[in-house]
């Protein structure tokens, strides 16, 4: 069927891990439509059994990225018009994770690595402390702050081909989080950090490829955290070399 | 495959970089062969040499030095953002390696031919 | 089909539901005050932090750690802006809780919150609030706040069932406490039924059955719909608060009904009806600058007399204001508006009311227990900390407040618990069966139910209510709830099917939308969110009440019980004696 | 698969081998007009211990780090893991070792 211009020719992937392949379907094409309203559409209207994953609908929650046209993006704040090439759009699941159904990934692996790189705070004080008096301007603090915006989206995950060639890889979006935690003046987990990302899978395997920044919905630069990284566990290296 | 998420500058400078790499250490092998016969066989070495005289080896060579050069300020530019306080610039130092490269190559071509 | 004896059965001692601010920090809490040993689980419908309304905050958090503020100020703030009806015991540990819960999310959980230049916590008032209060990070304070509570919770030995849906509360036999939790496993569509001494539900309420809506699309109004079926009291239901100011871009697109942030309005941004005038004078002396209930009408009713944008809403003009400055200060709005094509900066943007926060819920003490042995319900779910009205700031304070002390007085009284209780099976039989119901009826369109109800209630139980109109809309609701019990769902492949989980939310949401139309019609006043067209006044604060639904025999009675001044009496305050009115300098 | 020792060990021969290399295009830009003869080069290199060093310190480090940058690459595209990789990294190293080593002595032998 030949897409006229009051709709849309979308190629939607089917399948689950086992395989799959692209299915076909005719989409009204209204204005100020989102591809995460396309995929609605379809569940609701054609077919019920697609299946997908939003929550936010207004790019907070991360969970919506799909790869479009074979782009991975936000999807609920993805305007079709922005995308769409001879009335047509092809949505496929997130690149380098497990597919669970159809649109819809597994995005366990990504969680676990962020969790490996050591994202995540290491407490110097407690609830019966004052809060910290921070000058927001320092250094370290713009440079924790330049990262900490990230929605875990897993766009910059999927974007990555170090990602996809190595399994142990951390990838993008933890590594940052791992440069923020080393960034903040209240974390005490700062040489914990260095060695989690020292690792078999740690920044060092990161090509300065800079998908992960040209694609993150958010404007966040990942590979300059990276590069803060391995600048950081460079100097580390040395000085431990120069101790024993 | 050059698929739609990757058609960016720095990614492009990544694969010439690995390319790059790849290409010079496939050579690298031939070339310390060539140079050993130095002491086996000079008169092959020599026969070697003048092969070069050639075009078409020219143009080759012209290839290598330019892959060779790419590779260089590549590196450079890599070791340079990892470790040296953080550039805005990447995109324009990325190129500025290439045109160097393309530079250094093209005189070594110029003087050889 | 699935039955009782071929359904998935797991045991756990501390069960959690949802992973807002209320299921991570009880989560993190019930690990720090448990016995060591002790098996916890949380259970969420999306995945973890990735799902649920907290992570969407943007304002930010109210904590009396602001120069010269007070825990009793903001006690005071939360009374009167809950015009009494507030449970007063809830309100003060909110506020006074608040304080240490910062703290906690700064110093052990790792949020950093805006600062001054100085280095000091940053704050800003709200509206309603007198004194500047607000923490925040940025107008994403939510993905700050979740992000670093998804990290703490991924990181500990919690167990986690992502994707598994909560359908309904087990009691025991003889019904005295609740044996636990009855799942669908989202990703293989199985039933899964987990036992747990205790079970913290904190699903978030979610007042998606309107037309207009903010809240994320995982929330439905399951938790308080498994309430009601559990025969368990829900107060002030008929208390949904509108935020004035949701995008309107059209019934196809999702992005309709997401906020536009309060602070537009309070930088100057004006609204403008259909002809381009502004008309917010016309109901309030303040302007756009009213209160959001306030506001909320004034657009409503300017809707009513079809002086309406394109898409029958109102306008939002900020280009006075100039549109770099308006880029520079609003960047992300901006941008947000710019994806589904609309100019925030220099042009018009439509919007409408848009239902944001339910104030009612679940009947709780100030330790989150219920009427209920076993179970806990914490954050949106629970009533009585707001009353009539939730301030912009208290309302992820709630959840994380209440959350915390969830997971600590479960830790404790797990202790006291002898075992895992059975559950009566013919309850879970009939669950399992409500829930396959739709698998053995024709296929029909889910979705076109979901929008009349959404209709429904928009135009009978929203902004402005009357007898009349929430009496039509009890109708209409309960026509719909018949067509959905004859509504089917293909049922070949359960795994992660979307259409049988939409039917099952607006299983929910019809349940809870009838409860709304008849608290709404229990109060003869006009309270916060609550206004009536045909009762206008806000009756005696002193002899202020509040609504109780209860289900008992299939049925929902809706009785009132007078609000308890145990804390202050309306005319008092607890601030001393010469304390200035407000400490926040006039806009 | 590339952690820290490794990555520095590929950094640092590249910094040693930046200057050599740069040092090698430009001798040869010299060195090649009128076209390369074995005397020529010969007649330059014999005997030169700068030249020794230079070559020398020049094939060390590019054994090392090709090894780890062809070691890399068979990794992430042919997925060698593990023990085959491991072995790989070092028979690249160690051919790259022996056959440099021969070419410099050649050149520089009298
Ligand atoms: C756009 C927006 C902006 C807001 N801004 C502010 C603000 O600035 N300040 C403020 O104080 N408040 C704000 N709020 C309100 C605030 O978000 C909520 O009051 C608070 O976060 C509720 O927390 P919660 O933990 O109770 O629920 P939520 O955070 O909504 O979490 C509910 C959880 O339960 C899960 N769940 C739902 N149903 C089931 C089920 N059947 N089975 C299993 N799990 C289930 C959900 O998936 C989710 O994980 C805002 C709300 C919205 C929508
Ligand atoms: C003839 C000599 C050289 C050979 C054969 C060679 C070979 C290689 C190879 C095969 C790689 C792997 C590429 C990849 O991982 O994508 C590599 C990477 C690298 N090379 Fe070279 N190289 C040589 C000279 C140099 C020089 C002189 C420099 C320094 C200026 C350099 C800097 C680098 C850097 C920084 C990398 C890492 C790139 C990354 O991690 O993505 N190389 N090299
Ligand atoms: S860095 Fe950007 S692309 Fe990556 S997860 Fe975070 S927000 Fe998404
Ligand atoms: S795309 Fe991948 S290779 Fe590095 S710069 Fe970004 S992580
Ligand atoms: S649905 Fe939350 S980011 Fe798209």
């Amino acid at each position: 069927m030949k897409a006229t211009p009051d709709t849309l020719t979308v190629s939607v992937w089917r399948g689950a891990e086992s395989g799959g392949s692209f299915e076909s379907f005719e989409v009204p094409n209204f204005e100020s439509q989102t591809i995460l309203d396309i995929v609605a559409w379809i569940q609701q209207n054609s077919d019920p059994t697609l299946t997908y994953r939003y929550a936010c609908r207004v790019g907070m929650c991360g969970s919506c990225a799909m790869m479009v046209n074979g782009v991975p993006r936000w999807t609920c704040r993805t305007h079709v018009q922005k995308v769409v090439q001879d009335n047509r759009v092809e949505i496929a699941p997130l690149r380098n994770l497990p597919v669970i159904k159809d649109l819809a990934t597994d995005m366990d692996p990504f969680f676990d690595k962020w969790i490996a790189a050591e994202g995540l705070h290491h407490p110097t004080k407690s609830r019966h402390d004052p809060i910290e008096q921070i000058n927001p301007e320092s250094a370290a603090r713009v440079e924790a702050a330049s990262g900490i915006e990230c929605i875990n989206c897993s766009v910059c995950y999927a974007a990555c081909d170090t990602v996809a060639n190595n399994p142990d890889y951390l990838g993008p979006a933890a590594l940052q989080r791992a440069w923020t935690v080393y960034n903040d003046s209240k974390d005490a987990g700062r040489q914990q950090v260095l060695d989690a990302v020292s690792g078999v899978g740690g920044c060092h395997n990161c090509h300065s490829q800079g998908s992960c920044a040209v694609h993150c919905p958010n404007d966040l630069n990942p590979m300059k955290a990276i590069a803060g990284l391995k600048r950081a566990t460079a100097t580390s290296f040395f000085r431990k070399g120069s101790r024993t | 495959m050059i698929r739609p998420h990757r058609t960016h500058t720095l990614w492009f400078a990544y694969i010439l970089h690995r390319l790059s790499g790849l290409s010079l250490a496939l050579f690298l092998p031939a070339h310390f062969y060539i140079m050993s016969l130095a002491l086996t066989q000079p008169e092959r070495l020599d026969g070697f040499l003048k092969w070069t005289d050639l075009m078409i080896v020219k143009v080759a060579e012209y290839g290598l030095v330019f892959l060779l050069a790419v590779h260089i300020f590549g590196g450079l530019r890599l070791m340079a953002l990892e470790w040296l306080p953080w550039s805005n610039g990447q995109k324009t130092l990325a190129a500025a390696a290439v045109g160097g490269a393309f530079l250094i190559s093209t005189m070594f071509f110029m003087r050889a031919i | 089909m699935a039955s009782t004896s071929n359904i998935d059965r797991h045991d756990t001692d501390i069960l959690i539901l949802g992973t807002g601010g209320a299921g991570m920090f009880a989560a993190l809490h019930a690990q720090q005050t448990a016995p060591a040993g002790t098996k916890i689980t949380i259970a969420v419908k999306g995945l973890i932090g990735k799902c649920g309304c907290t992570r969407m905050v943007q304002g930010g958090y109210n904590v009396a750690l602001g120069t010269g503020d007070t825990v009793e100020r903001h006690f005071m703030d939360t009374i009167i802006g809950g015009k009494w009806l507030p449970d007063q015991d809830m309100a003060w540990k909110l506020c006074e809780q608040a304080v240490v819960r910062v703290r906690e999310l700064e110093n052990e959980i790792g949020c950093f919150f805006d600062r001054n230049t100085d280095g000091t916590l940053h704050h800003k008032a709200f509206a309603g609030q007198t004194a500047d209060r607000t923490v925040h990070k940025g107008d994403l304070t939510g993905i700050e706040i979740i992000n670093r509570l998804m990290e703490q919770v991924l990181s500990r030995p919690v167990e986690k069932l992502q994707e598994h849906r909560a359908i309904g509360l087990i009691p025991t036999r003889d019904g005295s406490a609740l044996a636990g939790v009855l799942f669908i496993d989202m990703r293989t569509g199985r039933f899964r039924f987990v036992r747990a001494k205790t079970v913290m539900m904190g699903t978030g309420g979610g007042p998606t059955m309107y037309k207009y809506h903010t809240p994320s699309g995982d929330k439905t109004m399951d938790g308080l719909a498994m309430a009601l079926r559990a025969g368990l009291p829900l107060r002030d239901m008929e208390m949904v608060q509108f935020h004035p100011t949701g995008l309107l871009a059209g019934d196809h697109t999702k992005m309709t009904g997401t906020v536009l942030e309060e602070g537009l309005r309070g930088a100057g941004g004006q609204l403008l009806n259909g002809a381009e005038n502004r008309f917010m004078f016309d109901y309030d002396p303040r302007g756009e600058r009213a209160t959001r209930d306030v506001v909320s009408r004034g657009i409503y009713a300017e809707m009513r007399k079809n002086n309406t944008s394109k898409n029958g809403g109102v306008f939002i003009s900020m280009a006075h204001l100039g549109p770099d400055n308006v880029r520079a200060k609003f960047s992300g709005m901006v941008k947000r508006c710019a994806d589904s094509g609309f100019d925030l900066a220099g042009g018009l943007v439509e919007v409408v009311p848009t239902a944001h926060y339910f104030m009612g819920g679940v009947v709780v003490d100030p330790d989150t227990r219920t009427a209920m042995e076993g179970l806990y319900v914490a954050g949106e779910d629970a009533g009585g900390a707001h009353g009539s009205n939730r301030l912009g700031g208290n309302g992820v304070a709630n959840s994380t407040v209440y959350g915390g002390v969830a997971g600590d007085v479960m830790g404790m009284d797990i202790r006291k618990m002898a075992g895992l209780r059975d559950p009566d099976e013919t309850v879970l039989d009939a669950e399992i069966a409500r829930a396959q119901r739709p698998l053995s009826l024709k296929p029909g369109n889910v979705q076109a139910l979901r929008h009349a109800l959404q209709e429904a209630m928009w135009e009978d139980v929203g902004v402005l209510r009357t007898e009349v109109g929430m009496l039509r809309g009890i109708d209409r609701v309960e026509s719909i709830k018949a067509e959905l019990l004859q509504t089917g769902v293909a049922g070949d492949n359960l795994a992660f099917n979307l259409t049988w989980h939409d039917w099952l939310n607006m299983a929910s949401l019809v349940d809870v939308s009838e409860v709304i139309a008849q608290a709404g019609i229990a109060r003869e006043n006009s309270r916060g969110a609550h206004y009536r067209e045909d009762f206008p006044d806000s009756g005696s604060m002193e002899s202020s009440y509040f609504t109780l639904a209860q289900m008992s025999g299939g049925e929902v009675q809706v009785t009132r019980a007078p609000v308890k001044f145990t804390i202050v009496r309306p005319g008092e305050t607890v601030l001393p004696a010469g304390e200035p009115e407000t400490l926040v300098e006039a806009v | 698969m590339m952690d820290i020792r490794l990555y520095m060990l590929q950094r640092i021969s590249a910094l040693i081998m930046a200057p050599l290399t740069l040092g090698h295009i430009a001798v040869m830009i010299y060195a090649i007009q009128g076209g390369l003869s074995a005397d020529e080069i010969l007649g330059r290199t014999q005997g030169s211990v700068f030249w020794f060093l230079f070559y020398g310190s020049f094939v060390a480090a590019v054994s090392i780090h090709a090894a780890i940058g062809l070691r890399v690459i068979v990794s992430e595209w042919l997925g060698l893991r593990g023990m085959v990789l491991t072995v790989f990294g070092w028979a690249v190293f160690l051919v790259l070792l022996a056959m440099g080593a021969q070419a410099v002595l050649a050149v520089t032998q009298t």
